[in-house]
């Protein structure tokens, strides 16, 4: 596709990790103007992109800088690099491939916001990445694009890498807060917003990483441009992560609003093996699952919240006719278990007793009445937990028994999984 | 007038032939029906360990308040009941009991039940008030540690009776556990015992 | 006073329709509270900050699509809660199965069974029946000795975190914290270690459920076998709001009974745990008098005869000044008044006291700061570490100035320079100055230095007993009268007294109390040894009860019903919480036989209520005081 | 309480680095993560007593650092093997045969899912958060590194070359 691209702009140009190579493709040009256009110019470029966060709310990011009240200091930026969600390892590649283009974006952001800290958070398992970062940090120092008085202005701006240790909920706002703080790594009450009490009980702002490696553009090219790539109601590109049953699993940069699933399956080479599609889960592994019906959805936040489901963190993961979902949503029941915080009653006990419930549901010893039991449960669950996490873990589970109930009915009772077995007299 | 005589006669003396249904009470005793609800036994598992955990739910649920129970703590080396808790006092004042059997309906573990025992009576108010040592089930011998128990978490293993020791309940009175209080009749005084 | 501004600031809501008015900011739980419906909750309390972790206060709030945490949600104008609907209900259950999912069926052997939130909110609106196939639990551990005073139960934790926001927020301690995550999530110490707190007895009494529970009162009884008095601890002299629970006339527990005046619902360890001391069995159950040197039991009567018979020929032969007359600080405030009175009026002596060691150059102005006015202060000194060794649950008053309200507190040793100190505190404003009793004067000292640098100071004075402060207000002292009403002759202090016994001038002695001051001190025993007479009325069997020619069944402070005045000057109530194993009169009613067997009526019954009007009228400042007042002191009396 | 100071027995390195992480946050407590990474990549784990030694560095008492320890999965309170095999099961990987993978794992290093193998090697962990590489499923890292498309042999011989890449004498 000739359509063009913003993120992965750059892809191929040598050198790319490095200060130089990022320079020569213009590289920190956009911190350079953004520092002569001012801070108040810098938000109403970003408020004119359109330009959502990609974490999974989608929440316009403009908006969200202008939540800061005036005149508070210090405030924080932090980066939400605590990339968990199953299905999205776009982040991932962001950082991997062009770092130096979000730390540019972070430093526009946080010269925009007056920020003198500006906090990475990335996950742990991402050891590796981290490494890299603190590199690539270093070397911005030394290029004088961070530390004390930037490109020789008053402005100074800290940039900590700082790398969590395992806990899918600090990709949670406040939950990345408290662990920033050194605290367990738990969800806060809200209000107040961390955009009034974040960090330390200062005003904060956190942004996912792909938000931030988007500023660059916006800056240098206009927002006006960037808004232009999509559509109205979803302005720009956005990298979606395509894995699962497909020939050719990777993140692809599409403009939003014009493309369609069916498009990404085909970026990615059809479903693998040359097997029927049965099922898609956009988003990630918090979201709700699309049938085939859905695979002519545009890539659009109304969309594709119309169609039932949400667009999250730009994951798609595929599922072929062999999919049994009971298999897969105690995977995801069970990881939502191992993840849940245990701070409130609905997520700590319902997870549990939802993917124990999934477990007997998979080996077909469950009952009826079971099944029955398992959307009540989900029913307590959902909107009544402490933070989104609760909420996600029964979005998956409703949403497959909705659409595919006599496929979880053939699981009661039957001793075993009906699916899988079907599948292996087939093959 | 003679007949009606005659007549009255035969019946009697037909009846002096037949075998008396009174029995020679206290030596003779009839066998109590299964389900009666007489004086209270406190049961023990097969191993030896007492059932009661002195929760006190019976003496909650005992309309007449008739149920004192003080409990105290398990020593883990030589407990007395399964699980961290255990009546260190156990009495029932038999003479305010109404024997409605709610204590043992309340009981957690089955370990109070209403016995077959039914002379309940006495000389001495004092003797009526019935301790844990007249209530409990006897377990000749019983040392837990000889026998190997060690202390377990919650319940222990399933019973095989669902009454605990059954013998107390196919038996005669006499053979209920405890303490029998002395019969009275001819022999008099009422109270071998030593006075309170 | 409401006038009309304030009134208008108020919002105005409504609760399961019913219409409630409550100020800005409010929490919608304590708005429901005030509509007069109640709302279940786990996690929030009083007197900590909301989590809105349990989720079992959530209810409906008319425009938000989720339902709400009444327990963290604040009260909006117009706002429309609902707390009874269809929705609340179903999830009520739900979340109640939830929590008991993995919670143990313990409650047979729990010491909470019977008063457990789970328990009750569970009968109340839980599930009646479980009907889940998943009966395999997650299992913790049970029975952990936390430390000597606290049991801990992992798997009975319902994790509402009120333990750990406890030693957070209230004591900064910080002993017991979350380990773990998700389902595995457990309170515990570090490693294990013991806690040191000593405030522990407050985490059963903010525990909902049976995690943690007292080891004292480990399986003592059943809630429905106490009978609960409310009355005042007898520790010390802040005067902690406590609940009695007795069974069979025999102490079972302390509970707190919040006073945010005094104690703010918490309790020390020393004063929880301390009520074993009048449990002890060795009392003294029957009147006795030395009839021919040989003692023996008497009746009641009789030993009151004998005792007046006595004193008044001592009196005859050698004048009123030959007798002395010790009382105790863990009088009430009516026996004080009573035996300040027959010391003086009826066998005119002047010789009384309360105390061994002499109490000079006090006055109502070393009392003037109330403890809930700490919070009122910008800077606190704290004199040495007397007054919170005394008086332990000052020191978390201390730490809510400090940590909540981010007030200074300033501890300074007990020599100190007044002006160096007065140079750290803020250039304006009002200052707070704590004291042991015996620091007194140093405290003045700082108080005068402060007021002449132009601070508004004022002085927190901490006595030693339950009532030491009643005793020197009602003048059970040798050098004032009630009132700290000044006298024409002094008499002897305590210890004066004893020695003047003991050099032969002081012939009869009249000890009431339970004379814990003196026991310990060897001069008490050779005075009573010397004396002719010793009439003594006391609880306990010690020297005194010993040396006595004529004896008293006296009642413990669990026994008597009167008033104490905590040492910020608050008349507070005791109430009989237990029966005494005898059936002889109380103190009071001694005291009062015992003036009439010296020839003098009281006026009134020697019952609490009328004395403490016959002490009202000595002691004009304690009018009215008797429900849980400050005594009013003008200033400069 | 006298606590025993266990400073002594860190690398001085990991305590320099544990303050210099101390004076980078506004806050000190914000250095417990990077501070217990510190740690473990000397130590290879957690002992109770280099929690005490965090608390002190960082003014904060032992419970506040174990609590924040034991929430977080990659912070291990017992010795691991020297490699720690992750092995992702979550959906993408699920749905391209990492359940197959891990059991032939299993059997292969002869542990259970968490185990260590005997001869302390290798740690093999089936219980991981999405490692982020859906799009190379089945995966598996290994230490800090991915090893992507597996299937039991490559996952073998991957192994094995980090097996025989350790020191001799280590057999």
């Amino acid at each position: 596709m000739d359509d063009e691209k913003v993120l992965t702009r750059h892809l191929g140009a040598p050198g790319l990790t490095t200060v130089g190579g990022y320079e020569k493709v213009g590289g920190y040009q956009g911190l350079r103007k953004a520092i002569q256009m001012g801070p108040e110019a810098i938000v109403a470029e970003v408020k004119a992109s359109g330009l959502r966060g990609r974490g999974g709310a989608a929440f316009p990011t403009g908006t969200k800088w202008g939540f800061l009240p005036k005149d508070v200091f210090p405030r924080y930026l932090c980066v939400n690099a605590d990339e968990s969600e199953p299905g999205c390892f776009k982040d991932r590649v962001l950082m991997e491939e062009f770092p130096h283009q979000l730390l540019e974006g972070v430093l526009i952001a946080a010269y925009a916001l007056q920020v003198t800290h500006a906090f990475i958070y990335i996950r742990g398992e991402y050891r590796f990445q981290r490494e890299l970062l603190e590199r690539a940090a270093k070397e911005a120092y030394r290029a004088g694009y961070a530390g004390k008085g930037v490109l020789g202005t008053k402005w100074d701006c800290e940039l900590i890498v700082h790398g969590g240790a395992g806990a899918y909920i600090c990709g949670e706002e406040t939950a990345l807060l408290n662990s920033l703080e050194g605290r367990r790594g738990q969800p806060r009450l809200k209000p107040p917003f961390p955009a009034v009490k974040g960090l330390y009980g200062q005003p904060t702002v956190v942004n996912n990483v792909e938000t931030l490696s988007n500023l660059p553009y916006i800056v240098t090219e206009g927002g006006a441009r960037y808004a232009a790539l999509g559509t109205e109601a979803s302005p720009g590109t956005r990298l979606f992560c395509v894995s699962g049953h497909v020939e050719r699993p990777g993140t692809f940069e599409v403009p939003m609003g014009k493309t369609t699933f069916r498009d990404l399956l085909e970026l990615a080479g059809g479903v693998w093996r040359g097997r029927q599609f049965k099922a898609m889960q956009p988003g990630g592994g918090s979201m709700q699952v699309l049938g085939p019906q859905h695979l002519d959805v545009p890539l659009d936040f109304k969309a594709v919240a119309e169609a039932g489901s949400s667009l999250g963190a730009g994951a798609l993961v595929v599922m072929d006719d062999s999919t049994c979902l009971v298999d897969v949503a105690s995977r995801l029941v069970d990881f939502y278990r191992h993840e849940s915080c245990g701070k409130c009653v609905p997520c700590r006990e319902g997870t549990y007793f939802e993917s124990e419930l999934m477990h007997r549901l998979e080996a077909g010893i469950a009952s009826r009445a079971e099944l029955a039991e398992l959307s009540d449960i989900c029913a307590n669950m959902e909107g009544r937990c402490f933070c989104p996490l609760g909420d996600t873990a029964t979005w998956f589970v409703m949403s497959a028994l909705r659409m595919f109930p006599e496929e979880f009915e053939s699981h009661c009772g039957a001793g075993r999984c009906p699916v899988r077995a079907g599948s292996e007299v087939a093959a | 007038m003679f007949r009606e005589m005659v007549g009255g006669l035969r019946i009697t003396l037909r009846e002096m032939m037949t075998k008396p249904i009174t029995i020679q009470y206290p030596e003779e005793q009839r066998p109590v029906p299964p389900r009666h609800r007489g004086r209270h036994i406190l049961h023990r598992y097969d191993n030896g360990l007492e059932k009661c955990i002195g929760c006190e739910l019976c003496a909650g649920a005992c309309p007449v308040g008739c149920i004192y129970v003080q409990a105290a703590e398990n020593d883990p080396q030589h407990p007395v009941s399964p699980g961290e808790r255990y009546a260190v006092r156990y009495e029932i004042n038999l003479m305010r009991c109404i024997y409605c059997g709610y204590c043992a309906e309340a009981c957690p573990t089955e370990a109070i039940t209403l016995g077959p025992r039914l002379d309940l009576a006495d000389y001495k108010r004092e003797r009526l008030v019935a301790t844990k040592d007249d209530l409990l089930e006897a377990w000749p011998g019983f040392h837990p540690m000889a026998q190997g128990v060690a202390e377990g978490r919650g319940a222990p293993a399933p019973q095989t009776s669902p009454l605990g020791a059954g013998s107390s309940h196919q038996g005669p009175a006499g053979s209920a556990p405890g303490l029998r209080p002395p019969i009275p009749g001819s022999r008099g005084s009422g109270g071998g015992a030593a006075p309170i | 006073m409401a006038d009309a501004s304030t009134v208008a600031e108020l919002v105005n809501i409504s609760v399961d329709g019913r219409p409630v008015e409550v100020p800005p900011g409010t929490l919608v739980w304590d708005a429901c509270e005030k509509a007069g419906i109640f709302v279940p909750v786990y996690c929030a309390h009083k007197k900590l900050e909301p989590v809105a972790v349990c989720r079992m206060c959530l209810v409906e709030v008319e425009g938000l699509p989720k339902l709400q945490p009444a327990c963290a949600t604040r009260v909006a104008p117009g706002m429309v809660v609902r707390t009874q609907t269809e929705q609340v209900r179903k999830f009520r259950d739900g979340n109640l199965e939830f929590l008991l999912l993995n919670h143990p069926l313990d409650c047979p052997v729990c010491d909470r069974g019977g008063e457990c939130d789970l328990q009750d909110f569970t009968q109340r609106y839980g599930p009646g029946r479980a009907r889940s196939s998943i009966t395999e639990k997650v299992h913790f551990d049970k029975a952990v000795k936390l430390s000597d005073k606290i049991m801990l139960d992992q798997e009975r934790c319902i994790l509402c975190w009120r333990c750990v926001r406890y030693y957070e927020e209230i004591t900064g301690e910080r002993e017991i914290v979350l380990q773990e995550r998700g389902v595995h999530t457990v309170v515990d110490s570090f490693e294990r270690q013991p806690l040191q707190s000593q405030f522990q007895g407050n985490l059963p009494e903010i525990c909902p459920v049976g995690a943690l529970t007292h080891r004292q009162y480990r399986f003592r009884a059943r809630p429905w076998d106490l009978r609960r008095t409310a009355s005042v601890c007898s520790h010390c002299s802040y005067g902690c709001n406590i609940f009695v629970d007795a069974r069979e006339e025999q102490i079972a527990r302390y509970a707190s009974n919040d006073n945010p005046e005094v104690d703010d619902s918490w309790l020390c360890d020393q004063g929880r745990y301390g009520f074993p001391e009048l449990n002890r069995p060795e009392r003294v159950i029957n009147p006795e008098a030395r009839v021919g040197g040989l003692r023996q039991a008497v009746s009641y009567q009789d030993a009151v005869a004998r005792a007046a018979g006595a004193l008044l020929r001592v009196r005859g032969d050698h004048g009123g000044t030959s007798v002395g007359v010790l009382g105790s600080p863990r009088m009430t405030n009516e026996e004080a008044f009573v035996l300040q009175w027959l010391a003086r009026e009826v066998i005119a002596t002047p010789h009384v006291d309360h105390r061994y060691e002499p109490l000079e150059g006090i006055s109502p102005e070393q009392f003037r700061l109330g403890i809930a006015e700490l919070e009122g202060c910008d800077a606190v000194v704290v004199i040495g570490d007397r007054p919170e060794r005394l008086s332990p649950v000052l020191t978390l008053r201390l730490y809510k100035v400090a940590n909540k309200l981010g007030r200074q507190i300033l501890r300074v040793p007990e020599t100190f320079s007044a002006a160096q100190v007065v140079k750290q505190l803020p250039a304006a404003g009002r200052i707070g100055i704590v004291a042991a009793q015996a620091d007194r004067a140093a405290a003045m000292g700082l108080r005068a230095k402060a007021g002449s640098a132009g601070r508004e100071a004022a002085v927190l004075t901490i006595t030693e007993a339950v009532n030491s402060r009643g005793c020197q207000d009602l003048g059970l002292l040798p050098n004032v009268g009630p009132g700290y009403r000044s006298l024409e002759h002094s008499g002897l202090f305590g210890r004066q007294l004893l020695e003047a016994a003991v050099a032969g001038q002081i012939k009869a002695l009249l000890v009431v109390g339970d004379g814990a001051d003196f026991e310990a001190e060897g001069l008490f025993h050779e005075a009573l040894a010397k004396v002719d007479v010793a009439v003594v009325v006391t609880a306990w069997q010690g020297v005194a009860s010993r040396a006595a020619t004529v004896l008293l069944p006296g009642r413990t402070i669990a026994e008597k019903a009167g008033t104490v005045t905590n040492t910020e000057g608050r008349v507070q109530r005791v109430r009989t919480a237990v029966e005494p194993k005898f059936t002889f009169p109380s103190d009071l009613r001694i005291l009062g036989d015992l003036a009439a067997g010296l020839g003098s009526d009281l006026g009134v019954q020697a019952l609490a209520a009328p004395v403490f009007e016959l002490l009202a009228a000595a002691v004009p400042a304690y009018r009215g005081c008797q429900a849980g007042l400050r005594a009013h002191w003008e200033p400069g009396s | 309480m006298v606590e025993a100071d266990h400073t002594d027995a860190l690398n001085p390195a990991t305590l320099a680095r544990i303050r210099q992480m101390r004076d980078l946050y506004p806050s000190p407590r914000s250095a417990v993560l990077p501070a217990l990474w510190a740690i473990q990549d000397e130590l290879a784990y957690l002992p109770a007593w280099s929690l005490e030694v965090v608390a002190t560095e960082l003014g904060l008492l032992a419970g506040d650092v174990e609590a924040v320890s034991s929430f977080y999965s990659m912070y291990f309170n017992h010795q691991p093997g020297r490699h720690q095999i992750q092995v992702c099961r979550n959906v993408s990987c699920g749905l391209r045969g990492s359940d197959e993978l891990l059991r032939h794992l299993e059997n292969w290093l002869g542990v259970e899912d968490g185990g260590t193998t005997t001869d302390g090697a290798f740690t093999l962990e089936g219980t991981v958060e999405c490692l982020g590489a859906c799009g190379g499923a089945p995966m598996m890292q290994v230490d800090r590194f991915s090893y992507e498309n597996l299937n039991p042999e490559r996952a073998e011989e991957v192994l094995t070359k980090i097996r025989n890449s350790e020191p001799r004498d280590l057999d």
